[in-house]
């Protein structure tokens, strides 16, 4: 293994210029009319979240736990190689489905976010998208050691190295990468932790929403979203 | 006929059933589907806590008042389809609202749920969404004209277009069904349900590998727990039609698990093997094949 | 057979000496201003039709990158290597894509990772595998990949860092010897 | 005979230098990005498409959603360090690398791996094929709706990744081959237990035929679909299997003989269509060459011999100054590695050819235009690209 190069600083200077399509302009409409859009203003809505209380009653916050912690709705979103052994998992040897866990194509219908490996800073960004356009209670589960603290990739200069840093993480499932069966008593952990009604991430990232966009925004340079994005 | 305030009770009582039923039923067929695949498949409950969870859900977002009301006019769709048509012949609690004019009513609501569903996801200003709904339109379209046919056709030969009458006259025998004594316009009516239910090869409208599941792209929660509703509620709703009009109708709960269950399955098991058309494609094959057998269905008549 | 390319091709382009890897790969030093002129020779007479891989060295102690051009002749199971050097404090490169289309996206790629210009090649100033990156093109030698991780994102405590040579050492020979 | 034909006089038409002008604010187009979260992608990468009604009219490749600088972080670690991470370039077929790499390792270093790590390599690379094309069906199948096809596909690759468990202790990444050979002898009574594998794979690929290539809707969903005119194939630089469905007789594995398949007996599969369906057809045919070829091997491999030369102490080994390129045929097409040492004991630069780099990036992008909507996941599923390698 190479020494590090202490000399070596990293540019924290130089800004990133907006990307053209998101800078303000106006726009001649069909009809004739004439628009100004300032695309960061508009195409978002900027509402930050909400931190969601829990039912008034006990009885029926466990009942909605436990029909949560059987309906596990994952988004369908591989972001790293982890997600090669999903697809097992959905298939004749190890068939998720009997557990109630299905795959959906959009995060509006999903509640389990499953990051899949390694998360490159450029994914990093869709999955914080992913993740805030989710209902909630939603759930996070780090999947590899890659999302753990770094792995295989510690010294890599594109790749997170821990991932409750940037998002609020449920349960972390280690191995490199972790095996089908693994996979299957993580997510039997997780239906436990979701019965107990301990799985309150997306209240935890409510809360600590300053915290949570500071370590995001150090790490992508170009934030060229708002800071919540439904 | 005459209405009674106890009718309410009785088709509410029709429509709990039929949920009920079209949730076991769902689930039942998607494990069938699963066990081709060598899978084990879902537990048969699972479609009630799915239903559970999505209205357990704390966050909802909103797109606008159609957004809000597009799953509403779809349950009515499929509730107002169910509620027209007599679920079990014969029965003073089940035979619902139906009237002289039932059948055209029933075709109407047929497409009722379908537009109001495009509204809604039109609001919703997803990009699939619109592509889904557009699709969706072009082949609904297309896919009912043969149902169209061979009800003219079968209203011609029973010279009613009440559906308690036709199901009147198809009773004493197993050959006195509408399958038998008019098969060329039951094949047409075939067409139209593999059409419509939303499964491969005429799936396009969701297809999850090109436009994310098209339509509700962007409905969640509750919102989505009312569409879930609609879901099981409407084919089942549909299949009573074909029930009624092809296959003898049902005069107890029994035989109307046993045949809805059946004729559900011919889509399911055309479905499973097929992949999917493109919709110029499906289109084509429904003028092509479907609209000259329910042509002929008339001629026939 | 290589031998023999390179003696026919001598006579006309400044080429430096073949240096041989196994019989059918070779490596040869190319002039700059000859490049496109052999590449297309080789294409169009010699039947090196496939462009294997373009990519480039960066020698920093000679203050040099090297492109290098793999050009295969399936046929005739032959593979010869160009190489080219741009001055490394002002790189250029000629653009081929309009040679090999899909030489654009190597181009695009080289521009990102080691700063090398290629002018006219399509897209090729537009973001290819980096998003928002703002530092140094990071596959040149100093850039110092572990350290700007360690400016960049943070360690769970706990971690135990070892050097492999010395930890291995170690463990394989206790009593210190080699 | 009813027919439709759109009228294409309201559809953008080309200016001078075939290209169509784009204007977004005009509201005849749609722009819609195909991934990254999509189920129709191939992996974590997008496609954004300019749509105008059901046709696309541009569609750009992003990749880099899994960059980890793989060439980077090589550089930094030494000749046998580099094993653990060159395997994780290429998920479903993760042996090639590892393959490449070591020989690539052994020309510049001057060793000579045994006869019998040579038969057992070539196995593994056997092996591996057939996992990764069994990905590929399942997912040609998928994109197309069959849903059913991806379960069983994966069910027999679980089985191939069993073996895969037995001979090397794991399931998607083995590190198995190192330079200088291989870490280990076949278990006892791995080859009766690989045909049992194979006899199963046989069982459910003549089901994929019945449900997949006599299917009227598969047909007339794939054939004169996504047709890459075989002109294009040196430019693009198209190889493997795509360029094969095109009727180009080209493998590495008959060209460039490497490993023992000089001693081996297989036929190229070629197709003339050069559409989605002779691409499929293609990949399914090669599925059987690869078993054939898996049963030859275990046939033919000597019985014992050392699977390991001797290599210098791995933590002091330096390679003499040197580049070098192997390439082998992976079951996507040319996978190669560039290795350049430069006399101290790290490598100086590790380059991955990977064939998607290619497949993905300008030969995607030149067919996507023209297409419909509904294809463009087929399409992609066709071409059997995958992103880390693009990226790496």
């Amino acid at each position: 293994m190479k020494d590090i190069d202490k000399s070596f600083r990293k540019d924290t200077e130089t800004e990133f210029p907006l990307r053209e399509e998101l800078r303000p302009r106006s726009v001649t409409a069909p009809d004739g009319q004439v628009i100004e859009i300032d695309p960061l203003q508009d195409y978002f809505c900027q509402e930050p979240p909400k931190v969601h209380k829990q039912s008034y009653f006990k009885i029926v916050e466990d009942f909605y736990n436990w029909a949560r912690a059987h309906s596990l709705w994952i988004l369908g979103f591989g972001t790293g190689c982890g997600a090669i052994e999903m697809r097992p998992l959905m298939t004749p040897r190890f068939d998720a489905y009997r557990y109630g866990i299905q795959w959906r194509p959009t995060p509006r219908q999903a509640n389990l976010l499953v990051i899949s490996g390694y998360l490159s800073v450029k994914t990093l960004k869709r999955a914080i998208r992913a993740y805030e356009q989710m209902p909630s209670p939603k759930y996070v589960v780090g999947l590899g050691s890659c999302t753990i603290n770094g792995g295989m990739y510690w010294d890599s200069y594109n790749t997170i190295k821990r991932l409750d840093d940037y998002l609020p993480v449920d349960l972390y499932i280690a191995g490199c990468m972790p095996r089908p069966e693994a996979l299957l008593a993580g997510f039997m952990d997780l239906k436990k932790l979701i019965r107990k009604g301990k799985a309150e991430g997306a209240n935890k990232y409510a809360e600590n929403f300053d915290w949570y966009k500071a370590n995001q925004k150090s790490v992508i340079k170009d934030w060229d979203m708002p800071d919540y994005n439904w | 006929m005459s209405f009674e305030w106890i009718q309410l009770a009785y088709a509410a009582l029709t429509v709990f059933i039929v949920i009920n039923y079209g949730l076991i039923m769902t689930a039942v067929v998607q494990k069938i589907g699963a066990r081709v695949g060598g899978r084990y498949g879902i537990p048969v409950w699972q479609n009630y806590i799915d239903l559970v969870k999505n209205i357990a859900l704390r966050s909802k977002i909103s797109h606008g008042v159609m957004f809000y009301l597009g799953p509403v006019f779809r349950l009515t769709g499929g509730i107002g389809l169910l509620l027209f048509v007599p679920t079990i012949y014969g029965s003073v609690m089940h035979q619902n609202f139906a009237f002289a004019g039932d059948l055209i009513l029933a075709l109407y609501f047929v497409f009722f749920g379908t537009l109001g569903m495009a509204l809604g996801a039109g609001e919703s200003g997803h990009p699939h969404a619109a592509i889904g709904v557009s699709r969706g339109l072009a082949q609904v379209t297309a896919a009912e004209l043969p149902l169209a046919l061979a009800v003219f056709a079968i209203s011609l030969q029973y010279q009613t277009l009440s559906i308690t009458e036709i199901v009147a006259a198809q009773q004493g025998g197993i050959f006195n069904w509408t399958l038998f004594t008019n098969p060329i316009a039951t094949l047409a009516a075939m067409f139209a349900l593999v059409g419509t239910m939303m499964r491969a090869p005429f799936d396009v409208v969701v297809a999850p590998q090109e436009i994310p599941i098209g339509p509700p792209t962007e409905y969640h929660s509750a919102y989505l727990a009312l569409m879930q509703t609609n879901r099981v509620l409407f084919p089942v709703a549909k299949t009573v039609i074909y029930m009624n009009l092809f296959f003898g109708g049902a005069s107890n709960w029994a035989e109307f698990a046993v045949k809805v269950f059946a004729i559900y399955m011919v889509s399911v098991l055309v479905g499973v093997v097929h992949p999917r058309f493109r919709v110029e494609q499906s289109i084509r094959f429904f003028l092509k094949w479907g609209l000259p057998v329910g042509i002929l269905a008339i001629l026939v008549v | 057979m290589m031998r023999d390319l390179h003696d026919h091709l001598k006579t006309r382009y400044r080429l430096g000496d073949l240096a041989e890897r196994r019989g059918n790969l070779a490596f040869v030093d190319v002039e700059r201003a000859d490049l496109r002129a052999l590449l297309v020779e080789l294409r169009d007479v010699h039947g090196f039709t496939h462009l294997s891989l373009l990519t480039a060295v960066d020698w920093i102690e000679e203050g040099r990158f090297q492109l290098t051009y793999l050009m295969n002749n399936r046929a005739a199971n032959r593979t010869l290597g160009l190489r080219v050097f741009l001055d490394r404090a002002d790189p250029v490169g000629d653009t081929i894509h309009d040679l090999w289309p899909t030489a654009a996206t190597y181009q695009r790629e080289l521009r990102e990772m080691f700063g090398i210009a290629f002018p006219g090649s399509p897209r090729v100033d537009e973001e290819f595998i980096l998003e928002g990156w703002t530092d140094m093109p990071p596959y040149r030698r100093d850039f110092d990949t572990l350290a700007y991780s360690q400016q960049t994102f943070s360690d769970r405590e706990g971690r135990e860092t070892h050097d492999p040579r010395s930890h291995m050492a170690k463990k394989l020979y206790p009593e210190g010897q080699r | 005979m009813i027919r439709f034909e759109p009228d294409r006089s309201q559809y953008p038409q080309p200016g001078d230098d075939g290209k169509i002008e784009i204007d977004l604010e005009t509201g005849k187009y749609l722009k819609l990005w195909h991934g990254p979260n999509h189920p129709g992608i191939t992996g974590n990468m997008s496609v954004e498409l300019t749509l105008c009604g059901d046709e696309v009219v541009e569609g750009k490749t992003h990749v880099g959603y899994l960059h980890r600088g793989f060439e980077k972080l090589m550089e930094r670690r030494t000749f046998i360090q580099v094993f653990p991470i060159v395997c994780r370039v290429c998920v479903p077929e993760p042996d090639f690398n590892e393959w490449c790499y070591a020989q690539a390792v052994e020309e510049l270093a001057g060793i000579e791996a045994p006869e019998m790590a040579q038969w057992i390599r070539t196995l593994i690379l056997e092996m591996g094929r057939f996992n990764s094309y069994m990905m590929a069906m399942g997912g040609i199948g998928g994109a197309l709706g069959m849903g059913v096809i991806g379960q069983w596909m994966t069910y027999v690759r679980d089985l191939m990744l069993d073996r895969f468990e037995e001979m090397t202790g794991a399931r998607i990444y083995h590190m198995f081959i190192l330079p200088g050979g291989v870490r280990g002898h076949l278990p006892e009574g791995f080859s009766e237990r690989m045909e049992e594998v194979l006899q199963t794979a046989e069982r459910y690929l003549a089901d994929v035929d019945k449900a997949m290539f006599t299917n009227a809707v598969f047909k007339a969903r794939t054939k004169g679909v996504g047709v890459i005119d075989p002109a294009l194939f040196e430019p693009y630089g198209v190889t493997g299997p795509n360029a094969r469905a095109g009727g180009v007789a080209k493998d590495l594995r008959k060209d460039a003989p490497y490993l023992v398949y000089d001693q081996l007996e297989f036929e190229v599969v070629t197709e003339t269509a050069s559409d989605i369906w002779a691409r499929a057809r293609v990949r399914r045919r090669d599925i059987d060459v690869s078993i054939a070829l898996i049963r030859q091997i275990l046939a033919k491999m000597p019985k014992e011999g050392p699977v390991m030369a001797k290599l210098p102490n791995v933590l002091h080994w330096k390679i003499p100054r040197g580049e070098t390129y192997v390439a082998g045929e992976s079951s996507r097409g040319e996978y190669g590695y560039y290795l350049v040492t430069d006399g101290s004991g790290y490598p100086r630069r590790v380059n991955v050819r990977g064939p998607s780099y290619t497949h993905a990036m300008a030969l995607l992008e030149h067919l996507i235009p023209g297409t419909n909507i509904a294809d463009v996941a087929a399409l992609m599923v066709s071409l059997h690209t995958y992103p880390p390698e693009i990226e790496r």
